[in-house]
């Protein structure tokens, strides 16, 4: 498709050895786009079986073991493998040397390495799936140390998969910190990077420590450690406390990537400056910080103190309020704008609303009365779920249908990918909607069976997975089938810096490094009254 | 917005001195490279960052021990009495040794003094060996007691954080190894020392993680 | 619309009280927001490809304005979440201690009076109640919606729930802390009694309250008993391999032990069974089973012991 | 470029370890009941700044530098004081 005289980076090399070899940041972002789109399909395929099973009380259509298998499989996969490192690792590596002005990152080769290291960690962790592990993706112990299942080889994989996640984060920090082209100042850096840029900081800070966690969980199961196991002094809430300390903010590694994508995709519909970008910049810094000093929300009936309890829900609503921020901000990047509904807008749109759902249930589980109520029943899945998909995976596909041109040169179906949003979005709430209202009647989450009361809810939710399976098999058939014509450099008339060269972009990037004169979001006349 | 204005300066004055970007220079074998000098500050600032998440991987174990000390002090008292303070401290000087002779290696580098800076990579090699066989000598001597990982709390910590610090001696030892090779090769000189300079930042964290270590664990008995 | 369980203890009126409040908030903000979206996509559309547009970056008061008042809302709920719960955490002085014990998968509770039940928890109405809690194993979560209560159990250490019952009834307990196989058959009831009631059972007529239903047929009592006791957490009924040996076609078989002898599971070999688990292992099964000592007279084991007849 | 000290100083340096080494041995032969821990961490917390600053140049690395090596130990500080506030806060309510 590419008539053009210049190659682009699709073109560059042929055959197998010339992507896994590469070092263009753009190849390996595509390699991790497919690697972690697989994932993403075997994951969801998991949970559909576990709606499945849900279908009526009882034993339907797997047993207790395999059921528990399952959403274990779902959890550990969708978490380590799919969201913690994909929407940073595909589209971060694929825009943030195009958004900066730079040929590429700061360590290309260390690049690749991740990339083979990502690999590594997925292979063990499938490997594992020999004797899959039923401990659910937290591991809590004393139960991770006493499972019959694979839980070593699972772990280990994670162990690996972390130190991919490390190693991108310090090249995405170095890269933003020594290579943004000539008036690339830091308040002209478009927000996605931003964004890149705090995300990376948590993995490059929280990840070790769920790495030594698991190291010693590894060796509590081989040697007995005893760090965690009741039975010999130790203390499991001590597990959870240094496994939320990770996972608390692998939250925000999950979530702030697509927050980036959505202040990229909203002035650029709606025509606006984005609203506010010092508040979305700092405040994605800011929550960068906080994130770290909130993760005993998730223990507020686990046995941990009723002083530290009353600490983490203070500052729990502390973080509450910089992410309240952002919403309004991008909400009110549309007003008096032009606004286009693209599919990408629609993904974005719906982000804003579902997060927002989410980002509100979540004032339920920060208050402490309510939390022990709350805690572990299914009002939380749906909570977690409207933030994770609702949020994560609802802003990936903004990016995937956005950046669709500029990454393959080629355009979609507009009207179809428009059906398959409207079947996803309302899928995903007829899934997830009846969850709350299950949570609040008190159905506990990881079971098996359940009473004959709540049947026609869990029915409902299993019903919405149809319906977002239907959704996704036609949003990959509508991406898969790009129409004829070439997408040309700039469909959308956006300002940033990814757009000003051809589609699909060329192996090194830039002729010639470009020199940045004015803001990055700077749509509209000018008429505002400066600041 | 007062908040924000106050913001920006403070991310200014940290963000700011990093903000000359550099040219790119030619392509020669297909891929780029960035001129010397962004190269040396990026890779060294890539190795601190390398390093804070080595320190927290250790963290996880300092929390460990910080509380169940607090929480047992008779088993810390006891366990940190029948460790040998001897080799402990045997062991600690050879490493702080190694961290000067890899100073003075990434020093003379600088200085195109090639002989010393191999005589020093050596010497460290060889160090980080002792440290090793000594580590050796040690835990045997523990297994001949009927001491092991899982004993008790005390000597779990004591195997895990030594073991887990063990393997960075090995991973610096390589690391080393490389860049001596390297050395002999002749790939190094006072233009191009980044590499030897950053594995030697690598060495440096094993030898500060020891230096708490060994008078938690030998010492506060 | 019913999205609450009944509301049974006095804590319950406080959690239920903050739920409203937030979920009020919580619609209203949902609303405004799904109401602005939707309203500026009409309004604003997209009318020719050269719309002008302002460039409009920043509105100090509009951003000030969302800053202060989530905030305050923010504090508002903190505060009765806090409130509510520092309620619950604090122990009446004249409250009533049971000690409660979770194993896979059956809940244990020691009374003071002696008295020793499984997966059924009776108590007094209007008494405050203090749970101690702990467990012999893996993580387990005592829950019961009704009061609103939840609380991890772990072993080696004491755990604590109080709660007063305000409204006689049964209600769900359930396991909330994952714990393997049969995690979601980890249930049990919450029996609160009039005080009348309450002291007739603790009397020791346990069984006027239990089973009313004595003159049932003896097979199909044992089959209450199979659920209500706790068995099913770990015997299937249908053949399938579990963490103990299954039920069906159990009696008349011959059984191999670890110690390496064999018997016929005949009666006297189920009740032992039952009142002395840990004495006879049979192969490939570990010693997990509690002693039912106690709990079950001789004409409950003999229940049993009829029901597991009928399962050919 | 990073051509900064003597081998002289660098040898000082390693002299002021070794002392510091030996003063924290010594130290240990005294029982200073609950501040035995305090007094190492001191010394090592000196010793570990010593060749943080000199041996590995801190002292001349940029503001960033100082932020990622410095950030890290406060996180540490972090997951130790929530914890251990845990645990030595729990009460029989």
């Amino acid at each position: 498709m590419s008539d053009t005289s210049e190659t682009n980076y699709l073109d560059n090399g042929k055959g197998f050895a010339s992507w896994f070899y590469t070092v263009d940041h753009k190849r390996i972002g595509v390699m991790y786009l497919i690697a972690i789109g697989i994932f993403f399909i075997i994951a969801a395929f998991a949970s559909f079986l576990i709606r499945w099973e849900h279908l009526t009380p009882g034993e339907g259509i797997v047993s207790a073991h395999t059921y528990n298998v399952l959403f274990t499989l779902h959890g550990s996969m969708m978490v380590f493998l799919f969201i913690v490192p994909g929407v940073a690792a595909s589209f971060g590596n694929f825009l943030i040397p195009l958004m900066i002005g730079a040929k590429d990152v700061i360590f290309p080769k260390l690049n690749l390495y991740s990339f083979w290291l990502y690999l590594l960690g997925a292979s063990i962790f499938l490997f594992a799936l020999a004797a899959p592990a039923d401990t659910g993706w937290t591991f809590y112990t004393p139960y991770s140390i006493d499972s019959g299942t694979n839980v070593i080889m699972i772990t280990l994989g994670v162990f690996v998969l972390g130190f991919s996640s490390i190693l991108t984060g310090i090249n995405f920090i170095v890269t933003m910190h020594k290579l943004r082209a000539p008036g690339m100042t830091w308040d002209r850096l478009p927000l996605f990077c931003w964004a890149a840029y705090a995300t990376s900081l948590l993995q490059v800070l929280a990840t070790p420590v769920v790495g030594i966690t698991l190291l010693l969980l590894i060796g509590e199961r081989y040697f007995g450690l005893g760090f965690f196991d009741p039975a010999k002094g130790g203390d499991p809430v001590m597990f959870q406390h240094f496994f939320w300390f990770y996972s608390h903010p692998a939250v925000y590694i999950m979530i702030l990537p697509a927050m980036g994508i959505i202040s990229e995709v909203m002035p650029v519909f709606s025509r606006k400056p984005i609203f506010g970008y010092k508040a979305i910049a700092y405040s994605s810094l800011a929550i960068a910080l906080i994130s770290f000093l909130v993760w005993g929300h998730h223990m507020f009936v686990s046995g941990q103190s009723k002083l530290v309890n009353i600490i983490f829900s203070v500052i729990t609503y502390a973080v509450a309020v910089p992410t309240a921020i952002k919403v309004f901000n991008w909400l009110w990047t549309m007003y008096k704008g032009s606004i286009e509904l693209s599919t990408a807008m629609l993904y974005s749109l719906a982000f804003i609303f579902l997060f927002t759902i989410g980002g509100l249930t979540g004032l339920f589980l920060g208050a402490l009365a309510v939390d022990v109520h709350l805690h572990d029943t299914y009002f939380v899945v749906a909570h977690m779920h409207y933030v994770m998909i609702g949020g994560t995976v609802f802003g990936f596909f903004a990016a995937l249908h956005f950046w669709y041109p500029k990454m393959w040169g080629v355009m979609f179906d507009e009207f179809k990918a428009k059906i398959a949003f409207v079947l996803i979005f309302i899928g995903f709430n007829v899934i997830f909607f009846p969850q709350f209202i299950l949570g609040t009647l008190g159905m506990p989450r990881r079971y098996f069976n359940y009473a004959p009361e709540f049947e026609s809810l869990h029915q409902l939710s299993t019903y919405g997975t149809w319906i977002i399976g239907i959704g996704f098999i036609l949003m990959m058939y509508t991406l898969l089938k790009p129409i004829p014509g070439e997408a040309g450099p700039n469909p959308y008339k956006s300002l940033s810096l990814e757009w000003s060269m051809d589609s699909p972009p060329p192996p090194l990037n830039f002729d010639k490094i470009p020199t940045i004169t004015e803001p990055v979001y700077n749509y509209g006349t000018k008429i505002e009254k400066e600041s | 917005m007062g908040i924000y204005d106050i913001t920006t300066k403070i991310i200014k004055s940290i963000a700011y001195p990093s903000e000359m970007v550099p040219p790119i220079t030619e392509e020669d074998d297909g891929h780029h490279h960035f001129d010397p000098e962004t190269e040396h500050s990026s890779m060294k600032l890539g190795m601190w960052l390398f390093l804070a998440t080595e320190l927290l991987l250790f963290g996880g174990l300092f929390a460990a021990y910080a509380i169940y000390r607090a929480k047992y002090p008779e088993m810390f008292m006891n366990g940190s009495k029948s460790l040998d303070v001897v080799l402990g401290t045997v062991n600690t000087v050879i490493l702080i040794f190694s961290s000067l002779t890899v100073a003075i290696a990434v020093k003379a580098i600088q200085e195109n003094r090639i002989k010393l800076v191999k005589i020093m990579l050596w010497i460290t090699i060889v160090c980080a060996a002792i440290f090793a066989v000594n580590k050796y000598f040690e835990y045997s001597y523990k297994f001949g007691k009927g001491i092991f990982p899982g004993t008790d709390i005390f000597y779990s910590i004591y195997f895990a954080a030594t073991g887990v610090h063990m393997l960075h001696v090995f991973i610096g030892m390589a690391v080393l190894g490389v860049l001596l090779n390297k050395v002999y090769k002749g790939k190094y000189s006072k233009d191009n020392f980044t590499a030897i300079e950053v594995g030697g930042l690598y060495w440096h964290l094993v030898d500060l993680i020891w230096i708490y270590l060994f008078p938690l664990l030998y010492l506060v008995g | 619309m019913n999205w609450l369980p009944t509301s049974a203890s006095t804590f319950a009126e406080g959690v239920d009280f903050t739920l409203w409040l937030v979920t009020i908030i919580s619609v209203i903000s949902c609303i405004l927001i799904g109401f602005l979206l939707i309203y500026f996509v009409i309004k604003y559309k997209r009318k020719t490809d050269n719309d002008p547009t302002p460039a409009i970056t920043h509105d100090s008061f509009l951003e000030t304005l969302w800053t202060i008042i989530p905030t305050i809302l923010c504090i508002v709920i903190f505060i009765y979440g806090y409130v509510y719960y520092d309620q619950y955490t604090v122990t009446p002085k004249n409250a009533v201690e049971i000690n409660v014990t979770g194993k896979r998968w059956i809940w244990t509770f020691d009374y003071s009076n002696g008295k020793k039940t499984l997966n059924d928890l009776y108590v007094p109405i209007n008494q405050p109640i203090r749970l101690v809690m702990q467990s012999d194993d893996v993580l387990h979560s005592f829950f019961v919606p009704a009061f609103r209560v939840k609380q991890d159990l772990m072993g080696n250490r004491y755990t604590y729930i109080n709660f007063t019952a305000t409204k006689e009834g049964v209600y769900d307990l359930y396991c909330t802390e994952y714990c393997g196989a049969s995690h979601s058959n980890m249930l049990g009831k919450v029996h609160v009694l009039s005080k009348a009631e309450y002291a007739l059972w603790e009397d020791g007529s346990a069984k006027k309250v239990k089973s009313a239903s004595a003159d049932i047929p003896l097979d199909k009592l044992g089959e209450q008993l199979y659920t209500k006791n706790g068995c099913v957490a770990c015997h299937s009924i249908d053949g399938s391999d579990g963490i103990a040996p299954s039920w069906k076609a159990l009696f008349g078989a011959k059984r191999a032990f670890t110690d390496g002898t064999s018997a016929v599971a005949d009666e006297n070999y189920i009740k032992e069974s039952i009142l002395y688990p840990t004495e006879k292992l049979v192969t490939g099964y570990g010693p997990i089973m509690p002693s039912y000592k106690g709990l079950l007279d001789d004409k409950e084991i003999t229940a049993i012991i009829e029901y597991i007849k009928t399962l050919k | 470029m990073d051509n900064h000290g003597s081998y002289k100083s660098l040898i000082n340096i390693w002299l002021l370890l070794m002392f510091f080494t030996v003063i924290t041995v010594g130290a240990a032969q005294f029982d200073f009941g609950v501040w035995n821990v305090p007094i190492a961490l001191i010394i090592a917390s000196f010793k570990a700044g010593v060749v943080a600053l000199h041996f590995m140049h801190l002292k001349h690395e940029d503001s960033m530098t100082w932020v990622f090596a410095t950030y890290p130990l406060f996180l540490l500080f972090l997951l130790i004081a929530f914890t251990a506030t845990d645990m030595f806060t729990r009460v029989a309510n």
